[in-house]
């Protein structure tokens, strides 16, 4: 019941100048790429505001707003009523994206007055290009019943090595108390990763905003956070269940592919926790003749004609005849041609894979296929 | 966190005929109220803000205007994924033939499989006829902290009128042990609202098998009610204090309308934290002429004013002329006082034109004069 | 230009206790067909695609689940600022009882007060059982052209199945000159396709004529187009040639659902220029298991499948577990197949379990089985 | 009907680098502002392709995005089917407002794959910042009908030495047929106003869109098309009716206070020509005991006390006991506290002026009081 709760406005962040993810991200912001066939990223964190019942949502976005902007378009899709609540998206002044002075703070300074107006005591900031299953309102109670001045969202990891590059790791004293935030560098294997979600009240962040852009122009707000620690009382509440962070193209192939595990998805998405996001009303898949298809997720407006195997489809693809698709991401309305052989690619938007055509990458080194490409 | 923790049902369904010719192509519900509202607003904007986001409207009178109005629920923001509001005619199923609604509840029964589709925790019945701004996510809370089976909102009323109500006689924890309803000697000034929450569950059971009775009235508060606390329920009193009144007669909707003239009137309609929604008019916003004289006036968008206006409230679309003069009037929608016409202490119609130099109403009345057809003009 | 040039009306009262267990507790109109939609998708993606903005739709059966699906119009993006979809159930009024719509005819008659406040010039009948695509815009056109009074349009059939419709027989220009229901000895192979466009005018005229007629069965085909012929108005055929059929019966149901797997099927429901808009669904995208065996088929969204399937739909939220074996069936929504069973020309209605290795349908059955209830597993 | 009439899109422009009005424009795009009360400049021309049965519909936006994202965030409020049509904002690559490479070319070629893909063989062009009623599907037809390869609308006005200043000023030969394109330097009084709408076929617009690009980067639509004029058959239509083009802060206050004349907003804004905009769900105007209020527009929400005089008042606007508001346009929720005396002022929202303060200026230097200001 909004009535009753709505105690915190939510804020989906953009990905800022540190992270980049080669080929995709020219097109469009991560926070639009396409998930799992019919998803953008976005719906996540979305989704996950809007059924832990918060419904004044800001999404920042600082590079190709038109994809994003479309997609978010109604707020009706992610079930918030557009008289009480507002999805809304957030534009940087400056939108070059290579900028290094285009961080987080600077969004939020750009659109300060956005910020101050939300008639909200608290905040719950979640980042736009991470995928998991969270209800913020369980963490804004255990957030409200701690006393601490700060919540942060961790996620256990013995993939650190190699996954969750980029992204913060912290370590925590035995009350849970926050005692080093980093950059992941990739030094451990296990490590306890801030999933970048965090909890505090309106008014901290808004002085941790303003200090920070007083005190440097690259400045983020994890970098305040961590410089401001030893007068705050940051704590820890651990995340359970699927994480992804979609910050480069292995990131985002693995993802997708990891949630090829029926039961790994059912456990982030599912009737009562929806994942909401835009329909196209594209019409059932059309399996013909000779058609071959296992472990695959497909969207609908598909016809296939060829081989799918341990593959993620996007709406609307279509695959020809002995055509072979195995580990790959393929995003909607590509056309894979007669006795094309695809491994380990992402394929993107509206691509043409010629008849015949064989392109195969190694599993850890997936290959990228341009939009609109014609191979 | 579900959508459908609790539904709303609209008991919509009377013609409301004390209000005489204002309902003759209009369900009471439609009837326009405050300017540019109607008094369905009240219930359907309260539930937005209350976060009900399932809403089905009972009625089976003149149901078409009512039927277009709310449906999908655009306008209270009610028409999201997982919302909707619905308007719900008696209807002829697989084993039933087509009937009116009996009662209130008997309208609630013949709808428990809408009910069901929703699966909710409780439901909330609401009335069509009430102006009045409430938070039923608090009441829920209530219900939730006294573990009730069933809250009936109620509103204290001056000792004398007490006789006029249903009267809740409660407890000190405010569980209600006795509801009379129009004692000649009442124990307690707490009349109901006709507003209910009930668990759904126990709701539903006592619905099924009062269908059976063939001595129920099938109504709330004479067969329902009394069941619950003939079965020692869990029944509860929900004090509201802000501004509430039933709109059932002209001179009562007259009322209520110049009570929003009073500077500090309780009903605030400008709060924006709590807004009350309705259709949205594509009409201009309202122009006030070199000749106009307004002054304590409630007027809306798409009014064009070029008379003389005391204490009225205009609604949308009307049209004050020259020298005209109104005066502790309701205009409702579409309506026009021509040149030097005089309208006083009235309620003019959707659409009545009162035509030039035409006198209407009667400054000394105790009654409020219903203008329901056009008045000619005096050449 | 203005929205309501033409609104549109859908005749969607019936049960279709043709469709038999189908329609228990649904109207037709709300039945799933190909996987993903409902058949009143159809006529309301028509609509939509023609620009058809406003559209009634005329049902007392069973309203509650079509009135959920329809309300507002949404789905359709009929619900802009000026569009909607309004479902329209008999009712009460100040000075009419209420009774149940007594035929096509007489449900328009019921609602000419909601035509009306919509001003339309012309008004379209559309049925809600048809399976179709056809822009009512070029329709329209060829009315206006015509300058006719009424526009029917007509469907070639072959000659010998002729005398199963209502053929019309035109003149050179298409002008409709004989009406005959059923004829023996068919003078042409033109079928009625219950799609008609009316200039309201006069149709409001003969409409309210038609209600005071006692011998009169209110009904289009029986009584309206032929009381037109008889007054020699202007009817014109209008030939349709694209896909169409009748799903009033669980064989035609089935048949039009395959029709869906030939590799040219004229319905053609990826065509992204006319798409048929439907509710829109939260599950997962499908999902083909390891051990899945899918060849000729048409899958949609929130199917999980790791068995067999061949030449079948299969509709949102189904499931067909390792080794059960599906084919030449349909699957409605939400039924399961569960390991080893075997399905074989069926149609298995929404949300019915085939236990384990339960083996139902017969390959060589001149009839579709249609399997409403549950089949208890082999142990 | 829209199925048998949508032969062409809609491009809405922004107002490029060379229209500034000054204080309002820093706060939004031209497109953004308030007019006559309750709606926005840029409801006119989308409300005018709405009701000519155009469904497609592009606006560019070339700064400050948010304010004109959150209006047009809705397709349905200009009766749009959403399934059907597309209400589409799009952005500049680089939307530093000041650059004189941010012209319309450029911000066609950074979207020039979204014209490409648009399925209609016209297009229809007309500036996000100016207030007329045309039926465009007739203008289409006329076009269609002469055979024309350009079809400009023009306004005939005796005003072109004070107004529309910045646009362009055409001669006609006999043939309506278009001679010369130029500044509008306020040289004549009588002048025929290019309105910067004008109707061609997409590709004729596509290859003038690349060979502006190609030649110059500072080159405008209107400076190629006047640069091809000799090869190209243009023609121009004339508009009747009001006619307002909102390019500085005169004309905005000018606009405004013209359409007091009820007549003229009538022939504008009509039950069979509505203009749509967004509802805020304001509560009717309440006037209390002592307001005076004369020949002026007042938009829902607002309270009078004071005495108001040929103005136009946005929503939520508080005037004060005793205060005066002659010959202004206020914009929504400023408060004008008690004995305030305004003349010919444009009173920026939010603002809030202090009790007896007096601000006066001439008609025509209109006074600006910026947003959010304290006076």
């Amino acid at each position: 019941m909004a009535g009753n709760m709505a105690q915190a406005f939510g804020i989906v962040t953009s990905s800022g100048s540190r992270i980049y993810v080669d080929g995709m991200q020219d097109y469009r912001p991560i926070g639009a790429f396409s998930f799992l066939g019919r998803y953008r990223v976005v719906d996540f964190p979305v989704s996950n505001l809007s059924n832990s019942g918060i419904d004044r949502i800001q999404v920042y976005v600082s590079q190709n707003p038109r994809s994003l902007a479309e997609h978010l378009n109604n707020g009706r899709t992610y079930n918030i009523n557009p008289k009480h609540g507002k999805l809304q998206l957030l534009f940087n002044q400056d939108s070059r994206v290579n900028n290094i002075y285009n961080t987080d703070i600077r969004a939020y300074m750009d659109n300060m007055d956005q910020i101050e107006h939300m008639p909200f005591p608290y905040v719950v900031i979640v980042p736009g290009y991470t995928v998991f299953r969270q209800d913020f309102h369980k963490l804004l109670q255990d957030h409200i019943d701690s006393g601490a001045d700060i919540t942060f969202l961790y996620h256990k990891t013995d993939r650190a090595k190699t996954n969750y590059r980029g992204l913060r790791v912290i370590t925590l004293n035995r009350q849970k108390g926050v005692k080093t935030i980093e950059r992941n560098l990739g030094n451990n294997t296990e490590a306890n990763i801030y999933m970048g979600t965090c909890v505090m009240k309106k008014d901290l962040f808004v002085s941790l905003v303003k200090k920070a852009a007083a005190t440097s122009s690259i400045m983020s707000l994890s970098d305040i956070i961590n410089k401001e620690n030893e007068d705050l009382d940051i704590r820890a509440v651990q995340h359970k269940g699927y994480f992804a962070s979609i910050t480069d193209l292995k990131s985002y192939f693995e993802a997708n592919l990891e949630l090829l595990d029926l039961e790994k998805t059912q456990e982030l998405i599912s009737d009562d926790w929806p994942i909401y996001t835009v329909t196209t009303d594209s019409c059932p898949v059309e399996y013909f003749k000779g058609s071959k298809i296992v472990n695959s997720m497909v969207a609908n407006g598909c016809q296939i004609y060829g081989q799918v195997e341990n593959s993620v489809i996007g709406r609307g693809v279509i695959i020809a005849q002995d055509a072979v698709v195995k580990n790959c991401v393929v995003l909607g309305h590509s056309v894979i041609g007669r006795g094309v052989h695809l491994e380990n690619q992402i394929v993107d938007k509206w691509a043409r894979i010629s008849d015949g055509t064989e392109i195969i990458a190694a599993p850890d080194l997936p290959g990228y296929i341009r939009r609109n490409d014609v191979l | 966190m579900k959508q459908t923790e609790m539904l709303a049902m609209i008991l919509a369904g009377g013609r409301g005929s004390r209000l005489k010719d204002l309902t003759n192509k209009v369900a009471k519900p439609a009837v326009s109220f405050g300017g540019k509202y109607r008094i369905i607003d009240f219930p359907l904007s309260n539930c937005a803000n209350s976060g009900v986001s399932v809403v089905g409207v009972l009625t089976q009178y003149e149901s078409v205007l009512l039927n277009s109005y709310v449906a999908g629920g655009a306008s209270w923001g009610l028409d999201t994924r997982d919302a909707g509001v619905y308007v719900l005619p008696p209807r002829e199923k697989a084993d039933v033939e087509l009937d009116v609604y009996r009662g209130t509840a008997d309208a609630i029964s013949q709808n428990i499989d809408f009910i069901d589709s929703y699966n909710p925790e409780y439901v909330l019945i609401l009335s069509g006829d009430h102006i009045y701004k409430m938070n039923y996510a608090m009441m829920l809370d209530a219900h939730k902290a006294n573990r009730a089976d069933c809250t009936i909102a109620v509103f204290s009323v001056p000792k004398k009128e007490a006789s006029r109500f249903g009267i809740m006689n409660c407890d000190e924890t405010g569980r209600i042990i006795e509801f009379e309803e129009k004692p000649a000697q009442p124990k307690s000034t707490l009349a109901s609202m006709g507003i209910y929450i009930f668990s759904w569950k126990l709701l539903r059971k006592t619905l099924i098998a009062d269908m059976k009775n063939p001595d129920s009235h099938h109504d709330f508060g004479k067969d329902i009610i009394p069941c619950y606390l003939k079965d020692n329920r869990r029944l509860f009193a929900y004090e509201f204090k802000g501004y509430w009144k039933d709109v059932g007669t002209i001179d009562s909707l007259w009322e209520a309308n110049m009570d929003l003239l009073k500077e500090d009137n309780k009903l605030n309609l400008s709060d924006n934290g709590w807004k009350i929604y309705t259709e949205d008019a594509t009409e201009l916003p309202q122009y006030i002429g070199p000749d106009a004289d307004v002054d304590v006036a409630y007027v809306t968008q798409g009014c064009v004013i070029d008379g003389k206006v005391r204490h009225s409230v205009i609604f949308t679309g009307t049209r004050i002329d020259k020298d005209a003069e109104v005066v502790d009037t309701v205009l409702m929608p579409d309506s026009v006082v021509e040149e030097g016409a005089k309208v006083t202490r009235a309620l003019v119609a959707n659409g009545v034109h009162i035509g030039r130099g035409a006198v209407v109403g009667d400054p000394n009345s105790d009654e409020i004069l219903l203008v329901a057809h056009d008045v000619k003009g005096v050449e």
